[in-house]
């Protein structure tokens, strides 16, 4: 699966650069994550802005790395559109992730 | 009752055809006037049960088949999911309860059949030894 | 080469169904990232396809199949249309040409061959006496 | 097939109201036109923003109403897609009709 990262201050911005997270890339989406956090990285900004459509597989795969990162740091979600919205509402896990309309908004909570 | 709109996907049981799949279906509930947030949740829907029927009714052998049938009528839509696979278990749990506070606890699967039976209107489950047809209905708000 | 994604959509031969046929196949090749314009022009090629299927191989007859299988390979994707009827004359012109100014005979028809051909790269037509299939294959553009 | 209109002084503007002006539609299209035609509408405005498919069976529908409106009037379209623009480039009937981005424009342009 083709992710791009970028590291700004303490903060790993990870940005899936595929349309779908879904069923078929949910099991490397998540070594992507396990690797990352393995490696030290405990703030995470997930940027979605360019994924139009998350399954069930694939919002299961990014519960997983936020329950292998524990409570040691933060996962947390930015620029989801209408449709990958919907997800995180139906599951209620828009009450477990916390939402931030761009990258840029999640990076400013995190670093406070 | 006629629909006025029929056709039928059919994909080798593997997880790189569920996209083309989805994204059909996705374009003809927006053709059909459907908002984007509907569009995606048939697309979903469609989805989370066909690779159910990969991952489970073949255990990912990839080299049966997955049919899909849509019919559009005026105040519903019918998708009809057909496989040839090992018959799927009465009385699946399909509820979501979890606390999101109790980080330990929260669901990483299972969370499919539940986003189907929450979306769709009316579900229907036959298996006949060779063949296993999953239906699923969703009713339209009135055209204004 | 084997192919990176593959599916069948099959409907009966109403000009109701072919929107729902050229939905599908746009919203397809959005997905592997061609242009909106270029998902246009696969959407129209079926759709012109499969209308003559309709209108000339089955004489606007409303319950044959035409069957539209759709293959995506990393360098090309390739379309073949699948019908059951009146085989297809062979040397059917499909150049356009008239003069915009002449405006008693300008061209009311005979534009879906001409399109095919102009925005295929490849075509191919076999009638074997119960089924006819017409193969139509565009080059993808090295993605960068 | 669903078409709305509206009188602009001497112009009728003619604004299909469903996204695909396609074989489906193109007799019942080609009717309604020529209806237009005979009860007195010579400048027309044929609005397609709101088509975003057109195929050859709805360009020669478009075509043959041209035709039997002749050399007394002016049918101009209005509105057109990216993907509409390219049935009339790939056709060349772009060299056969006045395109104008909007309503507002081709309106202007006919009222000289
Ligand atoms: N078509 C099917 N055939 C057999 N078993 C099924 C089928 N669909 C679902 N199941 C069973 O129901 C369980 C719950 O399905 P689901 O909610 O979609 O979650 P997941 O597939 O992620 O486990 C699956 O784990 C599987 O055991
Ligand atoms: N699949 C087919 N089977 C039989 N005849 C066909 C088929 N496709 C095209 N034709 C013939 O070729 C002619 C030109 O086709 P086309 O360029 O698509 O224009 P149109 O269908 O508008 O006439 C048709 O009028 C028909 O006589």
């Amino acid at each position: 699966m083709n992710i791009e990262t970028k590291k700004v201050q303490d903060v790993l911005v990870v940005k899936p650069a595929e349309k779908r997270l879904d069923a078929k890339v949910a099991v490397s989406f998540k070594e992507a994550m396990v690797e990352f956090i393995n490696t030290g990285s405990t703030l995470i900004v997930l940027d979605l802005s360019g994924v139009d459509f998350v399954d069930s597989s694939g919002l299961g795969a990014i519960v997983s790395s936020l329950k292998v990162l524990g409570r040691k740091g933060d996962i947390v979600i930015a620029g989801v559109g209408t449709s990958v919205l919907q997800m995180f509402s139906l599951t209620r896990m828009d009450k477990v992730f916390k939402m931030f309309p761009t990258q840029e908004e999640a990076l400013q909570a995190l670093s406070r | 009752m006629s629909p006025s709109g029929n056709i039928k996907l059919t994909i080798l049981s593997t997880l790189d055809n569920v996209p083309l799949l989805g994204a059909s279906i996705n374009k003809m509930c927006s053709l059909i006037s459907m908002s984007e947030e509907q569009a995606f949740q048939m697309e979903l829907c469609v989805v989370e049960a066909c690779n159910n029927v990969i991952k489970h009714a073949y255990n990912n052998a990839s080299d049966k088949e997955v049919e899909v049938e849509v019919r559009f009528f005026d105040d519903r839509i019918i998708f009809t999911i057909c496989d040839a696979g090992t018959r799927k278990p009465t009385d699946l749990p399909h509820t979501l309860d979890y606390d999101p506070q109790d980080l330990d606890n929260l669901p990483e699967g299972r969370m499919g059949l539940f986003l189907i039976h929450e979306i769709m209107d009316e579900i229907h489950y036959e298996a006949d030894g060779s063949k296993n047809i999953f239906t699923m209905t969703k009713f339209l708000s009135p055209k204004p």
